[in-house]
């Protein structure tokens, strides 16, 4: 009986503790007519040897492609270190840590988490994670709304140079409670969301301006200009970031005159496989005056009996297991094991690894960019500086050069012309440090081949 | 000693990071950081050495007894764990075509497939994240089936007081008021009191079967009759279908919607916190409501993703991706493991430990909260005895079970029992380990009688004593500052 | 500095404690004309990332072929969790358990191993490895020869159906010491080592009698009468055995009327891949009376000051560290890692697992061997019984089918005719319990083809 | 307890075994089994907890400081576990032909130049599988030379009294007598003893430089002169390679035979015992006698493996197939991460800690056995002092370091220095971990001088208490056994 201990004298035994004659006897208190006679419609029990072939031949389908695709998902290095000891099975195996004393592996872990987000984002306290960046979006936005105490307005600011998933997303999660969101539009020429642009929507107040930086693009936005306008019109500033960008650009506590209220973005870059789109980890930050409006987990540090130094799950009041309906947010369970990834990740890297590598990543795709806009028609759509990303727009239609880039193993760009037809044809483009400049070159090769045949 | 201690300036683990950096990007001045961020600065020894320090100081399934009630925290077997990190799997961006993806979809399709068997549901959604999630996806669904039908007026959801503080706040995300329905003294619902909240008002109602209380809602066949004549819907908790996997299903008992945690009943680590996979399943009525992706299996064989095009009622989409992929796949791998029969033995067993367990501990003297109902996969114990002869909490007692090597049963919940324990074994757990149990709950009981300091002041024997969880939210310290950075953000 | 942990900070700290000025004149005491300017024919370091793609480049340039060779290294199932946890630090980096105190994990390890071997092998003692098969049959035959008092002969019966690998071996290290190996040649009917051949070897006395259970052709050996024969002229017998074929046969402890005096063998099959042919580990079993002859760590259990059981190393004084040049071996560094998956996987399997494996072996390896003799001029080379692999004579030279197969993706076995000239063209193959009959068809099939192309 | 002794009679794991079970094969009834083994019967989830907790007993690398002199336990590099692993290279069966395998040969061939360039040897065997074959490799090669010459009265291998205990043990495995050379009291070898002790039976002479005593044998030119004039050869043992690596050689010492550890220098992991890897590199001369296989590249490019009917001269093979495989991979990762200068700067950093180590424990009082000689990557303390002052040994110092979380030096090693401690700190270790270690050594000898009986006792923190050594061999207990089996062979 797979993972099932028990002997045939073993269960003599316990049935008559209970005092019963039949296992089936404990289930009486079910209605007899609903119980089941036995599943169907699920096949029979393989052995492990049985189950690895099966995976092994099913993992073989599912061809690699040279990747170059971003949008919201990053090829980065992942130390060895890292899933070694993340899938520990102390870490791997361990619960929510309720019981603190015995868990304070977990609990340091988050609280040392908590501390590398916060000098990251230049913000005062973090949480130990949502499900991911899109989610996590739109918790701030929830908890915007609910901060701030200026204005009554449910209207909030969203770029339309965001993710159009996470904007979808967002919209998901917010409308049930009366949230608007108001995209706000992106200069054709520059990439970037103009300030005027916010006044445009037209609005005197709102709850809240996301602000995205770098934006879906990749383009850079003015996030003082844009913090500032928020602050001015009483709306709380939502940051929404690259972690590894985060290495090299101004942090969002530091943005316009007073910081950005809230930040938040998806932590996969730090440690996790791309693995099909999860499990990543939303990660928020926030300033000290709004930390009692953070949703999910907070770890504090405490001490014992002894006055020594221990960590535990903190600010519970907030939670949906206190507060019920009126908690903060509805998560319980979230990505914790990631964070465990995130943190040895960023301790292994520093700052100084952050740094280069997200140096390199925009070199690369630097590079990528210059040597696909050399092949004719292909050029830049936008003219403001960039990080990890570039939008190119394509003298063929997208989904077909994409399928045959693929055709060629090459996973070729974000096609952009679903969610952006105003840009079609274009794709996003993205190089991390993985991607080599002989892999750049044959990218430009296949493509300069297949626009040719297209002409 | 915390990992940002251990820095020191200039100390590196290069092998980690491109050797060469380039020149810094172009990024215009104003943009860029002034300082770099305050990380650790240490060697890939020492990551090594504090990291694997700090999970000895971790309880978890590979090393403890952890019979936490309602986690359902059983063995994760560790084929699930390497076959979800295969290249093909691990490696896949989620943007990559479907066509280059068949391999990982026919598992989720299989899984989804899986799913509707042990529910009895029609259609099933993979894509939220965790068991509150795929509770607000169900409330969601509520929402979009009355506001699809033009019934705009149902804005209650009734959840009994025992539930889940998920289950209201899921609610309320959803934008519904949530109204609270009592509990019998024998801990079902207290059905008239059901009955008299039913309504032109009412969306439906969320429960879990077996309960919180660790017994099987008798009444469920007219709860749903009562829920489903009132024009409302039955959302079915899934935290609990540990209990019943094999046995009975939600779909049979009326449920329209269910959710499953993944890492509760079909055995995915839990991580320290996560996470988790929470799928959706639904009676056909709501199919189209499902949040996306969905995998669908076209009749030339391959899979497919479903997006808003094919499915426009959807409520959407609830992460970025398509989920927890990789908790799916091993959720996939361990029902391929235990196949039909190894799916159906699983209430058995964590029925039969929970009901041993029960009556080992009665017969010792422990107090039952509902010693006339048949135990489910788990039971309350009531510590309202020894707290008022000994002076000694539940919580006390908890605490003194971590230094006898067993993890503590969830204490304080439901809030409706008094000093409470409650205790789910799981079918992975042998009967050596629950006599263990046993023997520590005797031992410290009379531990409470002759020494009550002694659990008083437990732990004693782990990293840490007691902490103050107190203090720790008097004086919040969230997050490690440098020296240098006091100054500025301090 | 790769994995150096120095900041400029300690160094100069540290030189100055020291009292020395500069690293360099720590090495003052090598005469200045030894000492290198530099290294050189080294590449440049690589970072992980870069070594990571170098190294998947390459493991993918080593294709994987569909494996139907056995011939002393076997292709079985490894369960997940045998690596996951032998891969854990506190084993993969803990040394050789001097301090048994801060070892205890290892050593109740090693203590559980030798249990088990015991119980397999039907003995009173094992010790903690040896490099690999071969190796531990040569420590067998050294300590024979010490442990044998009823005669001075040097003299060894090998039997030539024996794994040539390790008769290579054996002789390399055994004939330094003067031992003299003599070949007993096989049945050509049965390819069983005859009773009668021992006695044809034409000596009264010798040291011992090496005896191999399955042989190297697959083929069951009488090992009763084996051993009977040894012990009636004064010889130790020495079995060299396969630990899943133990599950089935008659331990090495009951063979005959007083049992094998040295059981050893590959313990590979229990836990440990393929890995082109190491690191794998050897065994060896004694009975008690020899137990101060047995070369290699042992693991004894004892107590502590308060009375509470612990595992230590004994019999200390046998090895090199204690008894140099007098010691029963100089094995220091053994294959202790590879004892810890060995241990977990037993575990796991359990005798009535291990039966399962070695019965579906058995049948998998008559099902090709049916198969493959189906083909005509294929034919079994012996008639005795075989356990998981087995001779077949081709009707075409065995080294162009190996290569055919090979184009096809299929290895196809150990070819006979450079190590057995007497039945070229022959193949020995062997078909674990990982091989499906899907598989063995495809082989039968592909097989069958080549064959005819050479007709 | 044992895993034995948690079994119980028709407990499985049985995911783990083919489902159904054929037929038993036709094994003839007096060759088959009468009786099952007794082998642990447990579940998959008792086997995980079980060896976790297990391994939490252990010292390691990963966990403490593990300053074992003339053990090199430094940080080993989790990216060559890893590596090591891929798919490619461990499923490969040894019998695969050479050109299916080119990337698993071109990384060993690689290795190879690599071990000829850190010891300036002109050719290099991967063969041995641990630093004692490594050794008897060396030593018959020595035989191989001399007999290959037809010099055959060569019976003599002298080594030094500091030697490693492998050191007389291989020589007499090759054949050879063994010729004990003293040390002087600087730490040098005895150079008028040893010429005394050259004659027409010498064979060679095997050393270590840096010796066992911590110090670089200063003659080491003049030894070789006079062994090569006596006809003889000299071989290096490698066990102390760490300590000079990038600095000087042993090819430019004037050895004629070099061996070297992996699972020290290399970094690769010591796993509790092993698996090694103790490859041999040779002067121009000896390279016919090396050990196989031995990776070739040819004209074109592509790798083979060499045979007996390449080198008709090797003494032979040392184990069934290449050696360990596995370890050779790690190595040569390990040798790509460092690269030349990284590779250069191990010694460097080695010393500089052995020397600041040494230097802060002078002057905190403590008394160095070769006090006047400069430290190499490892150094002697002597304890003799504080034995004779506090009645307290090094052994116990050395089990109360264990309390302190260090693990201990190596004790009573080399025979010469008596109460000894040897101390080897590696470069991966960190200046404060060294900080730290003086402070545990100063903070013990107050404990010896105040409470003699807390270093006596101990350890008194860790899973056992000092453990009875003339008990295990008095009372041999080697085996667990059933009950049932007690009777068979007890």
């Amino acid at each position: 009986m797979s993972f099932i201990p028990h002997t045939p004298e073993d269960i003599a035994e316990m049935l008559a503790v209970i005092g019963v004659s039949a296992i089936d006897t404990l289930f009486d208190e079910i209605p007899a007519d609903l119980r089941l006679k036995g599943l169907e419609n699920i096949p029979e029990a393989l052995s492990e040897l049985e189950v690895t072939r099966l995976m092994q031949a099913r993992a073989r389908l599912d061809r690699p492609l040279l990747n170059f695709v971003g949008a919201g998902a990053y090829e980065h290095h992942i130390p060895a270190v890292v899933w070694q000891i993340a899938g520990r099975g102390e870490f791997y195996s361990a619960y929510t840590p309720y019981q603190a004393e015995a868990s304070q592996g977990t609990l340091q872990v988050l609280y040392e988490f908590q501390s590398m987000m916060a000098a990251l984002t230049a913000l005062d306290a973090a949480n130990a994670s949502l499900y991911d960046g899109a989610s996590a979006l739109a918790e701030a936005v929830l908890m915007a709304v609910r901060a701030n105490r200026q204005t009554h307005s449910r209207q909030v600011l969203i770029p339309r140079a965001l993710h159009p998933a996470y904007r979808r997303v967002v919209r998901t999660l917010t409308a049930p409670q009366g949230i608007e969101l108001i995209e706000v539009p992106f200069a054709r020429q520059t990439g970037q969301t103009p300030v005027a642009a916010l006044a445009e929507a037209g609005i005197d107040e709102c709850a809240a301006v996301i602000i995205n930086q770098p934006n879906f693009f990749g383009v850079l936005e003015e996030v003082d200009a844009l913090t500032d306008w928020a602050h001015a019109h009483k709306a709380l500033a939502i940051a929404l970031v690259n972690p590894i960008a985060l290495a090299l650009l101004k942090p969002p506590g530091e943005w316009g005159a007073k910081g950005a209220d809230i930040a938040c973005g998806e932590a996969q870059p730090l440690g996790m496989p791309l693995s099909a789109g999860g499990p990543y980890a939303g990660f928020m930050c926030c300033k000290r005056e709004h930390v009692r409006q953070l949703p999910g987990r907070i770890v504090g540090r405490t001490i014992d009996r002894d006055g020594r130094t221990g960590f535990t799950l903190t600010l519970q009041a907030r939670e949906q297991h206190i507060r019920r309906g009126k908690a903060t947010s509805n998560i319980c369970t979230n990505q914790g094991l990631m964070l465990t990834a995130a943190t040895i990740h960023l301790a292994l890297l520093g700052a100084e690894g952050l740094e280069r590598v997200a140096a390199t990543c925009c070199a690369h795709t630097r590079l990528l960019a210059e040597r696909l806009s050399a092949i004719p028609g292909v050029k830049p759509c936008f003219s403001g500086p960039c990080f990890h990303e570039r939008a190119l727009s394509l003298p063929a239609p997208s989904a077909a050069v994409l399928k045959a880039l693929v055709a060629e193993g090459i996973l070729g760009g974000f096609d952009l012309a679903q969610d952006y037809p105003e840009l079609a044809p274009a794709l996003l483009v993205c190089a991390t440090e993985l991607r080599t400049a002989d892999e750049i070159a044959l990218y430009a090769e296949r493509l300069s081949a297949i626009l040719a045949s297209h002409r | 000693m915390l990992i940002q201690e251990r820095s020191r300036p200039g100390r590196r683990a290069p092998a980690q990071a491109p050797l060469c950096a380039p020149e810094p990007p172009p990024i215009p001045e104003h943009l860029r950081r002034s300082s770099r961020p305050v990380l650790p600065e240490v060697s890939e020894l020492e990551v090594v050495r504090h990291y694997t320090g700090l999970s000895q100081k971790n309880f978890s399934i590979d090393t403890q007894f952890y019979p936490l009630g309602s986690c359902t925290m059983k063995y994760n077997p560790r084929a699930c764990h390497t076959l979800a990190m295969l290249p093909g799997f691990v490696d896949r961006h989620p943007l990559a075509p479907e066509d280059q993806g068949q391999g990982l979809s026919s598992c989720l399709y299989e899984l989804q497939e899986i799913l509707k068997a042990v529910t009895g549901m029609d259609a099933i959604s993979l894509a939220p994240a965790a068991g509150a999630q795929g509770e607000l996806a169900g409330v969601l669904m509520i929402r979009a089936y009355h506001h699809a039908r033009g019934d705009l007026e149902r804005t209650e959801i009734l959840i009994p007081d025992a539930a889940h503080g998920t289950n209201p706040a899921s609610a309320a995300m959803a934008g519904f008021e949530v109204r609270e329905i009592p509990t019998g003294p024998d801990g079902d619902v207290d059905l008239a009191a059901l009955r008299s909240a039913l309504g032109p008002k009412t969306a439906g109602i969320m429960l879990t079967n077996p309960s919180t209380l660790g017994v099987f809602e008798r009444k469920i066949q007219a709860i749903a009759e009562a829920i489903h004549a009132a024009g409302g819907l039955l959302y079915y908790d899934g935290a609990n279908l540990n209990g019943i996997l094999g046995q009975v299903r939600p779909g049979d008992m009326g449920f329209d919607i269910v959710h499953v945690n993944l890492h509760k009943t079909f055995a995915t680590p839990h991580g320290g916190g996560g996470p988790g996979a929470g799928p959706v399943g639904v009676a056909a009525h709501l199919a189209p409501y499902l949040p996306l992706p969905l995998v669908e299996r076209a009749a030339d064989g391959r899979y497919r993703w479903l997006t808003e095009s094919d499915r426009p009622q959807s409520i959407g989409r609830l992460t970025a991706f398509g989920g927890n992929i990789g908790v799916l796949l091993r959720a996939y791998v361990y029902a391929r493991l235990l196949g039909r029969e190894g799916l159906g033995r699983v209430a058995k067993f964590a029925v039969l430990n929970a009901n041993y367990l029960a009556a080992r501990l009665r017969a010792a003297g422990f107090t039952l909260a509902y010693p006339e109902r048949r135990v489910s996969h788990e039971f309350i114990l009531t510590l309202k005895p020894e707290a008022k002869a000994f002076g000694v909490s539940a919580m006390d007692i908890a605490k003194r079970l971590l230094d006898y090597g067993h993890h503590a049963p969830t204490t304080y919940f439901p809030l409706l029992v008094p000093e409470c324990l409650l205790i789910e074994p799981t079918e992975t757990e042998s009967k050596q380990t629950l006599d263990d149990f046993v023997e520590a709950m005797i031992a410290i009981r009379r531990e409470a009688e002759q020494d009550p300091e002694l659990p008083k002041n437990a732990p004693h024997h782990l990293p840490v004593r007691r902490l103050d969880e107190v203090h720790a939210a008097r004086h919040l310290d969230l997050a490690w500052r440098s020296k240098s950075s006091e100054g500025d953000h301090g």
